[in-house]
């Protein structure tokens, strides 16, 4: 018995170690780029990035990966997590008082931007000082602002978008453009539509809920406990009174948009969704969506939102991580990523502010076919609410709707 | 030879058995107390009450017992069934052998076999379309993702079922069951009688302990569930790991709470059954 | 000369041998007569090295052996089951110890078909173990501890678990080849009738303790050998049926 | 009747097995599309394409699972003699059911911040480690049915007739052994090959089992390199296992092919769902 009191003791001595808190310290100052990038040479990192589309993996494995590799000798390995495993993976370590990351580079946005913050997980600023940094159009409120929260440097624009709901114009040929006719219409034609419980079907709940509260900006600035009881309210109540005549009778939600888009590419569902506004695109081009397939936004709105590049502040390559990112902002890799076959996602550069070459270049992309052009699309784009409101519909949406 | 070798080996045997054990529960309960974790602010009971307050939990707490009680009851009526027709075969027809088949798939692969043979666009479903039986896809039965978990409890029965089958054949073999199930009948019992009064109670009493044992693995069962389950109710483990990779951070004390709870009944009925068993043997 | 001097053996405070003493010619059979528990199993084991005894010397024509590893004792054991090795087949079985001795292959061959000739086992050498009988497995068990040429054989009830008829050519067997290799032989039983036809020296054994008998007579005249009893219980028998007879 | 049964039961066992072959092989699989899909070998043709992630994560489940094979048959193999022959034996080894009954992936949840800690998480060694933390007591579950007295009576023996400890090893107990060895080896082998959770948890996506890009596949909805993944891990281990059930059954007799799996089989259960 004595024996098994020092045993844990000794286990509890273990896991009480310290975490270091300190704010990571930017020297990037001290060195030029050329110096960077000679010291990142032979670096090897890790990307932890969610990895539900096989044609941002694709561009990622086969573009960006071998890029790199030769430019700058930088060996990039990519594994799968989405926000919230990149905060718990992160935590973990901040807890057991790790002095280097697994995790060199994160792909986030929103609240997991907002929770790494919040456990200081994020090394910053370093984004502004990253040479194609210039080119980023900081004053964009969709590029320089993530949620409600001044970016700060510390993180990196990597691509805008905008949500789309995505239909079939075979099964429906006037799209609902308000809540109250998408009510009538899942009533008319029960089954055929629903929404992920995942980051993207979240989206187009926030869409709902500021629609809920007077549309437009009525949910900017800080998070606002009484908007949100009042909207949300409204918002579960319609959901309530409708799921029933939901994919699966509402009682079930797919787990992963790639559900969701196998669900409605093979005629089980008459909607989809992206956050992506393009995506319809190279979906039909992949052959997975029917050529009937076609990208709206509805009256009330859509958000439009950024999602960014960030450094883990226990990461040991700092360097070599800064020398990615500004790769992945060059405009030759924008230019790719926005191109609807490789990916279609929407560049973060002011295209003023490159050579008139470029400029050219990023105006000949190949166009949108079934997608909307962003331009007519941009006047319905709603900002990305403060990141609280996207944490507890995930916590209400399974309180209220799945368990409800 | 203070120590000896015996000795070592033994005490490195038990620290391998108990040790990482005991310092994950020790973590988890800390955590679940407030004590450990970068949002914690010290003990606290909080976590624990938010846990059995939540509805959240208990149903996954209700749902992984009865699909654990299903599974294991659907894998000893048909191992039963099957032990009943292979008794009288020869040692190893095909169809035995080919009941091996399940042993070499990984719960990875049986889940997802099964979700592309059952689900709506998945193959049953073609080729009732292509014979006309059913219209389009949403004719089809959902059997994945379903309300009555029949995909988790298909392939629980699965993976699971060639094992007790051969247990079964193999004892009712030794045990003669057969000719007892002939003595039974002169004696005037049925068929379905001979069945679930004498064939099924004397194997499952046989293998009492296993079936224990299965039902604590049906318990943990992870990968089948996360392809073939439902957002609501989730068994345990995935409970457990959404938790603890939750959005919100307050809710990773709850994984631990259940990763606690979950642990420590595992702990107790094991150890009812294993030691139970030696004290009224001896 | 063999003899055994105060030799003793305890499990945890139960003292099994309580300082045994005896002594035997060479190639002859003690006969132990013994109920089960009296420690008899354990005075074989502890004498054929399986067991470390607490105390005693165990002397060869004044050689101690007690100090030498079980396989130099030349001393073989056998029990109630005949414990072949099952991956092996019943040639294999028999050359077991002349293999481990890297006799040639051709002298393994010759050895081992003029015991299984004399055992009566010659047609069974390709079987594997569980395809005997029980009697051809004593008879394979029997065979294997020969073939080694050992100096003393240890035999804890090897027929027991044999039906009579069997168990009767077995012991004929038995001593038949006892005599041919003169075998120095402890057998023990806790059949009487056993006991009287194979041993050529008896004892008896109760509570940790031997006791031998300087003759046959001495033997069946002691109380505990339990002969007397046997005895009279035929006597009763044989009257009764004489009466019968008579009426 | 009894024809319909076992043809129910043929299909039932084949199903998923044509499933995964069925779909490793198909493309642009839209409903309701079946045997009129678009048939083509390029699924696999990926995994000789040098950059391969799939051959990689063959290459490392295979090697990952023959060290712990080797791990638990080591130690299972010593480890559970001694405790075959200590005062305490049959207590002790049930201590071994504990960490093989705990699911893996709450296990790896409960341990991922020593793992972390000691720099262990992500990487093949901690994976190595983690499922060490199962499988070498399963081991010892299995070996310890070998060392049974009877073993130990035929030890004797074979030292009784002549052979020292080194001879008897080497002719009585590796041979008989190794029916149990045998088992234990492809039992760890296996228990490893299926492993999730454990393998996702503390690796952290980095260790890419078969398992786990599998699922990773899955997640994406991309459901044949998923197929892919899923022959690669039954296809071999099945063809491995024809020829091992052969060899056996021409090499020796029935003792030594059914014994230890009866033996085992009903006393250890196989890890299944967890």
């Amino acid at each position: 018995m004595k024996k098994l009191r020092y045993l844990i003791l000794l286990v509890l001595l273990s896991a009480c170690g310290t975490s270091p808190e300190s704010e990571p310290s930017s020297d990037a100052a001290s060195m030029t780029w050329e110096e960077q990038l000679e010291a990142a040479r032979g670096q090897e990192i890790t990307l932890m990035m969610w990895p539900g589309d096989p044609l941002i993996n694709a561009y990622m494995k086969s573009y960006v990966k071998p890029e790199v590799k030769q430019r700058f000798d930088i060996d990039l390995n990519i594994v799968p997590g989405q926000g919230n495993q990149i905060v718990s993976s992160l935590m973990t370590e901040l807890e057991a008082g790790k002095e280097s990351s697994e995790v060199d580079m994160v792909w986030i946005n929103g609240e997991t931007f907002y929770q790494l913050r919040q456990i200081k997980a994020l090394h910053g600023p370093f984004a502004k000082s990253l040479p194609n940094a210039e080119f980023i159009n900081w004053e964009s409120a969709f590029i320089g602002t993530d949620f409600q929260q001044p970016v700060n440097g510390f993180e990196c624009p990597w691509g805008n978008v905008q949500m789309t709901l995505i239909y079939d114009s075979l099964k429906v040929s006037t799209p609902p453009m308000t809540l109250d006719e998408l009510g009538l219409w899942v009533k008319a034609n029960p089954g055929k539509f629903t929404l992920g419980n995942n980051f993207t079907g979240m989206t187009l709940l926030k869409a709902w809920l500021i629609d809920f509260a007077g549309g437009g900006k009525s949910l900017n600035g800080d998070f606002d406990e009484a908007k949100y009881l009042e909207a949300s309210t409204k918002l579960w109540e319609f959901i309530n009174t409708h799921k029933a005549y939901f994919w699966n009778e509402g009682k079930s939600f797919p787990k992963d948009l790639a559900e969701q888009h196998r669900l409605f590419a093979n005629g089980e569902l008459a909607f989809t969704m992206s956050n992506n506004d393009s995506e319809v695109d190279n979906k039909i081009a992949q052959g997975l969506f029917p050529e009937s397939a076609r990208a709206y936004v509805p009256d009330y709105g859509s958000i439009q939102n950024s999602h960014y590049m960030g450094i883990t502040s226990l990461s040991e390559n700092k360097k070599a991580v800064e020398v990615v990112i500004n790769f992945l902002i060059s405009p030759e890799a924008q230019l790719k990523k926005m191109d609807p076959r490789v990916w279609g996602d929407g560049t973060v550069l002011d295209v003023n502010k490159l050579s008139v070459e470029w400029q050219q270049k990023f105006q000949n992309v190949p166009g949108r076919v079934h997608a909307p052009e962003r331009s007519e699309i941009a006047a319905k784009a709603l900002m990305e609410p403060a990141p609280e409101y996207m944490m507890r519909l995930f916590e209400d949406f399974r309180l209220k709707v799945i368990e409800g | 030879m203070i120590l000896g070798r015996k000795n070592i080996v033994l005490t490195a045997f038990v620290l391998i058995c108990l040790l990482p054990l005991l310092m994950g529960f020790v973590y988890s309960l800390g955590y679940s107390l407030g004590v450990f974790g970068l949002m914690n602010e010290g003990f606290t009971l909080d976590h624990w009450l938010r846990l059995f307050a939540s509805k959240d939990a208990w149903s996954s707490l209700i749902y992984t017992f009865l699909l654990t009680l299903v599974s294991i009851t659907l894998v000893i009526v048909f191992a039963g069934l099957l032990s009943r027709a292979f008794v009288s075969k020869p040692e190893r027809s095909f169809t035995q052998k080919l009941l091996l088949l399940p042993l070499l798939f990984a719960p990875v692969a049986a889940g997802f076999a099964w979700y592309y043979v059952l689900s709506p666009a998945g193959i049953l479903s073609r080729i009732s379309h292509a014979l006309g039986l059913t219209e389009d896809i949403t004719s089809f039965p959902r059997m994945v993702n379903d309300d009555w978990s029949i995909g988790i409890l298909l392939v629980h029965v699965f993976l699971v079922l060639p094992i007790f089958t051969f247990l079964f054949t193999a004892q009712a073999k030794s045990m003669n069951l057969l000719e007892m199930n002939k003595l039974a009948t002169s004696l005037g019992s049925s068929r379905l009688q001979c069945f679930t009064k004498l064939w099924l109670p004397a194997l499952v009493k046989r293998f009492k302990l296993l079936i224990v044992l299965y039902a604590v693995f049906f318990m943990g069962t992870y990968e089948v569930p996360l392809i073939l389950g439902q957002s609501s109710p989730r068994v345990l483990t995935v409970f457990i790991s959404e938790k603890l990779t939750m959005f919100s951070l307050d809710d990773i004390p709850l994984g631990h709470c259940m990763a606690v709870f979950y642990s420590a009944c595992i702990f107790i009925v094991l150890s009812f059954f294993l030691y139970r068993q030696k004290s009224t043997a001896s | 000369m063999i003899e055994v001097r105060q030799w003793q053996k305890k499990y945890a405070e139960l003292e099994v041998l309580k300082s045994l003493n005896f002594q035997m010619e060479e190639g002859k059979t003690l006969a132990v007569l013994g109920e089960s528990g009296c420690g008899k199993s354990t005075l074989l084991k502890t004498l054929a090295g399986f067991d470390v005894p607490d105390g005693g010397s165990f002397l060869f024509n004044g050689q101690n052996i007690n100090a030498l590893p079980v396989h130099q004792r030349g001393i073989v054991y056998m029990s109630q089951e005949a414990l072949l090795f099952p991956h092996l087949n019943v040639f294999d079985n028999l050359a077991y110890g002349l293999n481990i001795r890297k006799v040639s292959k051709a002298t393994q061959r010759e050895k081992v078909m003029v015991l299984a000739q004399e055992l009566g086992i010659e047609d069974q050498l390709e079987k594997m173990p569980s395809e005997l009988s029980g009697g051809q497995k004593q008879r394979v068990n029997f065979g294997r501890a020969l073939i080694t040429q050992p100096r003393m054989l240890l035999l804890d009830e090897p027929f027991a678990s044999l039906d009579s008829g069997t168990r009767m050519k077995m012991q004929k067997l038995f001593i038949e080849s006892a005599e041919k290799w003169k075998l120095s032989t402890i057998f023990v039983t806790h059949d009487i009738k056993e006991a009287l036809i194979m041993g050529s020296l008896w004892g008896t054994m109760s509570n940790g303790s031997l006791e031998l008998f300087e003759s046959k007579q001495a033997f069946i005249a002691a109380e505990q050998s339990g002969a007397k009893e046997e005895m009279a219980f035929w006597q009763t028998i044989q009257s009764e049926n004489g009466r019968k007879d008579d009426e | 009747m009894m024809k319909l049964g076992k043809s129910t039961l043929a299909l039932f066992v084949l199903l998923p097995l044509l499933c995964v072959i069925y779909l490793s092989v198909v493309s642009a699989w839209t409903y309701p599309l079946l045997f009129d899909a678009e048939f083509s070998l390029k699924h696999y043709l990926v995994l000789f394409s040098g950059e391969s992630e799939l051959a990689w994560s063959f290459v490392q489940s295979v090697l990952l699972s023959l060290v712990m094979a080797t791990l638990g048959l080591l130690f299972g193999f010593f480890v559970a003699k001694e405790i075959a022959f200590s005062k305490y034996g049959s207590r002790l080894l049930k201590l071994a059911f504990y960490p093989y009954m705990i699911a893996p992936v709450v296990l790896g949840s409960m341990l991922q911040f020593y793992f972390v800690r000691w720099g262990l998480s992500a990487s093949f060694f901690g994976v190595m480690l983690a499922q060490s933390l199962f499988i070498l007591p399963y081991a010892v579950l299995i070996m310890s049915s070998f060392w049974s007295e009877n073993i130990l009576q035929l030890f004797k023996l074979g030292q009784s007739l002549g052979g020292d400890a080194k001879t008897v090893k080497r002719t009585l107990l590796y041979p008989l052994a190794k029916p149990w060895m045998l088992l234990t080896f492809a039992q760890c082998f296996l228990i490893s090959w299926f492993e999730y959770g454990i393998t996702q948890v503390l690796g952290i996506g980095k260790v890419k089992t078969l398992s786990v890009i599998s699922m990773q596949f899955l997640k994406e909805a991309n459901p044949h390199p998923a197929a892919v993944a899923a022959v690669l891990m039954i296809v071999p281990v099945l063809l491995t296992f024809i020829i091992l059930y052969r060899w056996q059954n021409k090499a020796q007799g029935n003792w030594s092919a059914i014994a230890p799996i009866n033996n085992s089989l009903s006393h250890h259960p196989k890890k299944v769902g967890a």
